[in-house]
């Protein structure tokens, strides 16, 4: 039964290729969207540590695998590979700091460390183009052979692609002793610590895997777009981030993907019907969310499964 | 070098008026009001309604920003926060998202995307020349202002039943509640009287921070430094921490533009680091 | 969503009226994606453009060459520039327009150009001014204006008239970029020294600390450029820290001195000298139509050179529409390439080669006129290349 | 005779105020020992300095012979020193089945897997299915959320976890609080029944579980020790009968 749900997902989602061939370019928003939640959802939902400075990571993907092309190495895998490993291996620099103090300054840590990075983005003008962003990131076609093309279909199939194989992963680590620790943490650290698991390290690799996840995503954004700009540090997009996992439902992998897909395309809708007050309905519908029950749209459908 | 000093002072107190309720919110009722801005934003707006449509002196349009606002913050209590103050974080963070996306459109349909400006009344502008430096005349008014609310709040704390009723509550709501203190009615009280400073904050700012629809968002940033830095809980702690943010922000964009907000930031993570639970708050 | 039921409907009757564009009105409509910000801090660029693009349509009817001209308007929020990017994708390949226009700011237009190239469309920036925005595309076409073109003037006017020493004070990014490269260089040339500069960051920026440094350099003008909307925090403060009193005077381009909020300067303003390519003051009957349309349109706003743009790109799209009568991209582009009209500003033209706006650049000083402030002409460099 | 576990002039302060007061003691090994006192008398403070929950003032922990002063929580636990907590301390959101699960493979050091799956690791789950077995959880019961257990339930699985960690030294802290005279019971007999090589130290308030279970008796007023000994002479201490056995007296089980 559930694994039957997952399959119909995936294979809607492959799906909506042929379904909507109109809207290819912002379905692939979606699932870079959905990428980024998810790996916040590793750090929210399953290790329970709040970041409000997650676009860090992201933006830092992004950085990585459009300077890398606009130096001259357009290769879009490798690329990729490099801008998640720089986002983790930030993550795992700035993950004593984040984890050192108590829920709020840590949160603000976050935020603070986000910032910082924004504003260093911003003068290293030489480097990242800084408020202009970053012009001519030319990447080369994906396998040496399919160009990335103005209809978004490869865009389309390369970030469903790379959100799948993520996505499969983390799914299998949570799943491992490792996983469970991270929910015992969640649950309780205190007694986590006096069952002997060393919390901190736990955290610590769950954070550099998380935002190494969100470098990717970012990484994918900067590719397919093939533009970058400051715009992917900043703070709304760590809270856009945060809102998608909120509305999809923490802790289940697949709620962010629904709450990433939920508010890309209501916020397009919306913006396309009244591009002047969109924010005003999705502002009422986060509200009217949360005012009708807790758990987001999984939790919804949890309980008319029951 | 002095008027850098006394710009920083300035800036920093209104930030302080600004974020006061959000500190209060956050150690009283233990709700994370990320929409707090908002009704910033709603004190200047009636600021620049009564001020420059209506043709209000501009001294009686500070309180009634305050009223005005107080009222809404009073009735969004009632009608939705107390809803949420025993929901998770998480939940709150959500549902003052949407706030602030509902107030910055509604904003912007009733008042319009641009910049506003309003005139102050001539005996509000212009330099006066202190001997040791000069000083804008808005400038001296707001610090006055805002010592005078910072020292009301405290006094107010220490001194009245209402404030030894509230830190009772902030200490334990359960023991305070077995007491019969009227938590509820506290908490109500205490939001409208946050909300209502927020609306003055906004309402003093136009002039200095400017306003327009993207207000809530701008200055939250600098709302959650005041509280984090500061420390919930105390009025104080954040009073403390805006000044600092307020004379750290100014000095370092007069002698190192280039750098730009990297030092706040970088001032704000370090504080962090050092004193993770508030300036002034007792380290474990 | 009425107003392109509304449109629809205001369409249909002037195809009646017109009698002998009936048979031709069946063609199929030519549709322009707008790309404006609606909301966010550059909203006001937003407003104004499309705006004036209504009141052009009103103004001018909307069948154009037997072809109704159907405007899809989208809001990009004016700061993510792939969502710029990617609305303008999605208009070229769903909505099947045939030019892209609009693009409030530089960074926005830079990444959208390559979308224009490869979809061989005419791409019609109506606002972002920075200098090399054309270059990036064979397909970018300007009727704004360059910060090049309006700085030059104001450089030079500056060192005739007895200023020495000056300051700059210019946003971070691109046109602002542009804006004090071309003042220094100008002004440095004609024999004047650069005792400051400095930039401002793009987003939340505060000004106090910048001026009071330039208070104490004490330069004889202080030259600022801005993105349209945030000259009235400039103005503040150096009213308040009083500049003007030290003897420092206030120039720059017209971004600062945006029509849209002259009003609410207040008297400190008067006698603000700028130089630009348009003034709402402008004394033109082409001028005396476009302000009046504008009002029809947007009773509480005054038209701004942002509106121009807008007012602008509609007519060259309709022009070259009728002169190419063919909604392929690259007919269209070749019909605009070198298009000259008389324009609300003056006479304008967009040069062959650079695909950019040759137009007056006009000296002005803010003065009162009936209780209301205005940037009034009073010099003109006339046929500036961008 | 090696010391278990062993105290050196522990000491710790809250501001102005000393919560443990120069305690030096030592727990033989395979001992049952009871830490007695009354309230407030730094019972609680002392065992969160034992366990690492809270860095001392001044003075040593020493286990086995190691000075273990400096070590966090976890890498006290890795040493076979375990305790429990006197407010349950669980994982609201998952089975008992789970927790104990995570303790097992903690302490068989695959804590961090991640390449192998949780289904893969039968052996971790087949020994804390059987431990919960032992200690009377119904195959219900262990599959089920831990915050929808009863509260006798919730007391055993804190008991439960800190046996999965095979501890050489095993701090109790009021294990029965709150749960009925006839479960509570149980409990101890859980705990007594373990191999005589560990060392467990029972804080405890009911004095009728203390004499049934302690061998050996310490007594903690105002944060110093106060007396120590065997129950019989404990009972007839008279510093102890003053301080607080008299105030017991009346009510031995309370």
């Amino acid at each position: 039964m559930r694994y039957a749900a997952e399959v119909a997902l995936w294979l809607l989602a492959l799906g909506s290729y042929w379904l909507f061939p109109d809207y290819l370019g912002l379905l692939a928003q979606v699932w870079i969207a959905a990428l980024f939640a998810v790996s916040l959802d590793l750090l929210v939902g399953y290790a329970g540590v709040v970041t409000l400075g997650h676009a860090a990571f992201f933006g830092l993907g992004a950085y990585v695998a459009g300077i890398l092309a606009v130096q001259g190495w357009g290769e879009p895998f490798s690329g990729l590979l490099l801008a998640g490993l720089a986002a983790a291996l930030l993550g795992l620099l700035t993950a004593p700091l984040v984890l050192r103090g108590g829920e709020l300054a840590g949160l603000m840590v976050t935020l603070g460390l986000a910032l910082m990075l924004y504003e260093a983005a911003n003068k290293a003008a030489f480097l990242t183009g800084g408020a202009d962003g970053l012009q001519g990131v030319e990447i080369w076609p994906l396998f040496g052979r399919f160009r990335f093309d103005l209809y978004g279909r490869i865009a389309f199939l390369y970030a469903l692609g790379v959100l799948f194989l993520c996505f499969m992963a983390l799914r299998f680590l949570v799943a491992t002793p490792f996983g469970l620790a991270l929910r015992g943490i969640r649950g309780n650290a205190l007694r986590m610590a006096a069952i002997g698991t060393p919390v901190r390290r736990r955290l610590m690799a769950a954070y550099a895997v998380s935002a190494g996840v969100a470098g990717l995503a970012g990484a994918l954004l900067a590719q397919t777009a093939q533009f970058v700009s400051l715009d992917v540090l900043a703070f709304h997009r760590s809270a856009e981030g945060l809102l998608m996992l909120l509305i999809g439902g923490l802790g289940a992998l697949y709620g962010a993907v629904l709450g990433a897909a939920a508010f890309t395309v209501a916020h397009h809708l919306l913006a396309e019907m009244t591009p002047q007050f969109w924010e005003f309905w999705i502002g009422a519908a986060l509200v009217m969310l949360v005012m009708l029950g807790r758990g987001g749209m999984l939790g919804l459908l949890r309980r008319l499964g029951r | 070098m002095l008027t850098i000093l006394l710009d920083g002072i300035a800036s920093g107190m209104l930030l302080f008026v600004l974020a006061c309720g959000l500190s209060v919110t956050m150690g009283l009722m233990n709700f994370v009001n990320l929409a707090h801005g908002a009704f910033g934003m709603a004190g200047g707006y009636v600021l620049v309604v009564l001020l420059q449509r209506w043709g209000w002196p501009f001294l009686a349009c500070l309180p009634a920003a305050f009223l005005a606002t107080a009222l809404l913050g009073l009735l969004l209590e009632r009608t939705l926060y107390a809803r949420l103050y025993r929901r998770e974080h998480l939940d709150q963070v959500l549902f003052s998202i949407g706030l602030v996306f509902m107030a910055g459109a509604t904003a912007d349909w009733l008042m319009g995307a641009q910049q506003q400006i309003i005139q102050l009344p001539a005996w509000l502008s212009g330099r006066v020349d202190l001997g040791i430096g000069e000083l804008g005349r808005y400038r001296i008014f707001l610090i006055l202002v805002c010592a005078g609310i910072v020292a009301g709040l405290q006094l107010g704390l220490l001194r009245t039943r209402f404030g030894a009723q509230l830190r009772a509550a902030v200490d334990d709501a359960t023991v305070a509640r077995g007491l019969g203190i009227p938590v509820p009615r506290l908490f109500a009280i205490t939001f409208a009287l946050g909300s209502g400073l927020a609306g003055l904050g906004g309402a003093l700012g136009v002039e200095v921070l400017g306003l327009d629809p993207t207000f809530p968002l701008k200055y939250l940033v600098y709302m959650l430094i005041v509280v984090a830095v500061g420390g919930a809980n105390t009025i104080l702690g954040p009073a403390l921490a805006a000044l600092l943010l307020g004379v750290v922000d100014v000095a370092g964009k007069y002698w190192l533009p280039q750098l730009g907000a990297f030092i706040i930031y970088t001032a704000m993570v370090a504080l962090l680091l050092l004193r993770p639970h508030g300036l002034l708050a007792k380290q474990a | 969503m009425s107003r392109p039921t509304r449109r629809g409907l205001l369409a249909g009757g002037t195809a009646l009226l017109a009698a002998p564009g009936l048979a031709r009105a069946q063609a199929e409509p030519l549709k322009i994606g707008l790309i404006l910000p609606m909301t966010g801090p550059f909203a006001s660029t937003g407003r104004q453009i499309d705006a004036a693009t209504r009141a052009w349509l009103r103004t001018n009817g909307e069948v154009q060459a037997g072809r109704r001209l159907e405007i899809l308007l989208r809001d990009d929020g004016g700061v993510q520039p792939d969502t710029t990017r990617r609305l303008a994708q999605e208009l070229v390949v769903r909505d099947k327009v045939k030019v892209l226009a609009g693009f409030g700011l530089t960074p926005l237009a830079l990444a959208t150009a390559p979308i224009a190239t490869e979809a061989k469309l005419p791409m019609v920036v109506m606002a972002a001014a920075t200098a090399i925005i054309p270059q990036r595309s064979p397909y970018i076409l300007r009727t704004s204006f360059t910060l090049p073109q309006v700085t030059a003037p104001i450089a030079e006017w500056a060192a005739r008239n007895g200023i020495r020493s000056a300051a700059t004070l210019v946003t971070d990014f691109a046109p602002g970029h542009d804006a004090e490269g071309v003042f220094k260089a100008r002004f440095a040339a004609a024999g004047g020294r650069m005792a400051l500069e400095l930039r401002s960051p793009l987003r939340n920026p505060d000004y106090a600390p910048f001026l009071q440094r330039v208070k104490d350099a004490k330069p004889d003008a202080l030259f600022i450029f801005c993105p349209s909307g945030e000259g009235a925090a400039i103005m503040k403060q150096f009213q308040e820290r009083g500049l003007k009193e030290a003897g420092i005077k206030l120039i720059g381009t017209g971004d600062v001195m945006d029509d849209d909020i002259l009003n609410s300067f207040g008297p400190d303003a008067l006698g603000t000298i700028t130089s630009h390519h348009y003034s709402a003051a402008h004394d033109s009957p082409e001028n005396a139509a476009f302000t009046a349309a504008f009002r029809a349109v947007a009773p509480n706003m005054r038209p701004n050179f942002m509106a121009v743009g807008g007012w602008d790109g509609m007519t060259l799209i309709a022009e070259s529409l009728k002169a190419a009568n063919d909604t392929d991209g690259d007919k269209l582009l070749a019909a605009m390439k070198g298009r000259s009209w008389l324009s609300p500003r003056g006479p304008v033209t967009i040069a062959a080669e650079t695909r950019d706006i040759t137009q007056d650049v006009y000296i002005r000083r803010v003065e009162s006129r009936e209780g209301q402030l205005w940037n009034l002409e009073f010099d003109r460099i006339a046929q500036v290349a961008a | 005779m090696n010391a278990a576990l062993e105290t050196r002039g522990l000491t710790r302060h809250f501001g102005g105020f000393t919560a443990v007061d120069d305690v030096s003691f030592s727990l033989p090994a395979g001992a049952r020992q009871a830490l007695i006192g009354p309230n407030g008398a730094g019972k609680t403070t002392l065992v969160n300095l034992l366990s690492g929950a809270l860095p001392a003032s001044a003075g040593q922990v020493v286990l086995g012979g190691e000075d273990v002063s400096a070590l966090p929580m976890h890498l006290r636990v890795q040493r076979g020193l375990v305790r429990t907590f006197q407010i349950s301390q669980l994982f609201a959101e998952l089975s008992p089945l789970e927790s104990v699960t995570l303790a097992v493979l903690q302490r068989a050091g695959r804590g961090a897997v991640w390449w192998r799956p949780l289904r893969r690791h039968r052996a971790e789950q087949d020994e804390a299915a059987a431990l919960l077995a032992r200690l009377r959880f119904s195959d219900a019961e262990a599959t089920a959320r831990t915050d929808l257990l009863p509260y006798g339930k919730r007391r055993m699985l804190e008991i439960a976890l800190a046996l999965a960690l095979k501890p050489r030294v095993l701090l109790l802290d009021e294990p029965a609080a709150g749960v009925p005279p006839g479960e509570s019971r149980e409990v101890l007999d859980t705990v007594a029944a373990l191999p005589r090589d560990v060392a467990i130290l029972l804080i405890e308030h009911d004095m009728d579980l203390v004499f049934r279970f302690a061998e050996r008796i310490t007594v903690l007023a105002l944060g110093a020790v106060l007396a120590e000994g065997t129950p019989a002479g404990i009972q007839r201490h008279p510093a102890v009968r003053e301080a607080y056995l008299g105030e017991m007296a009346h009510a031995p089980a309370a």
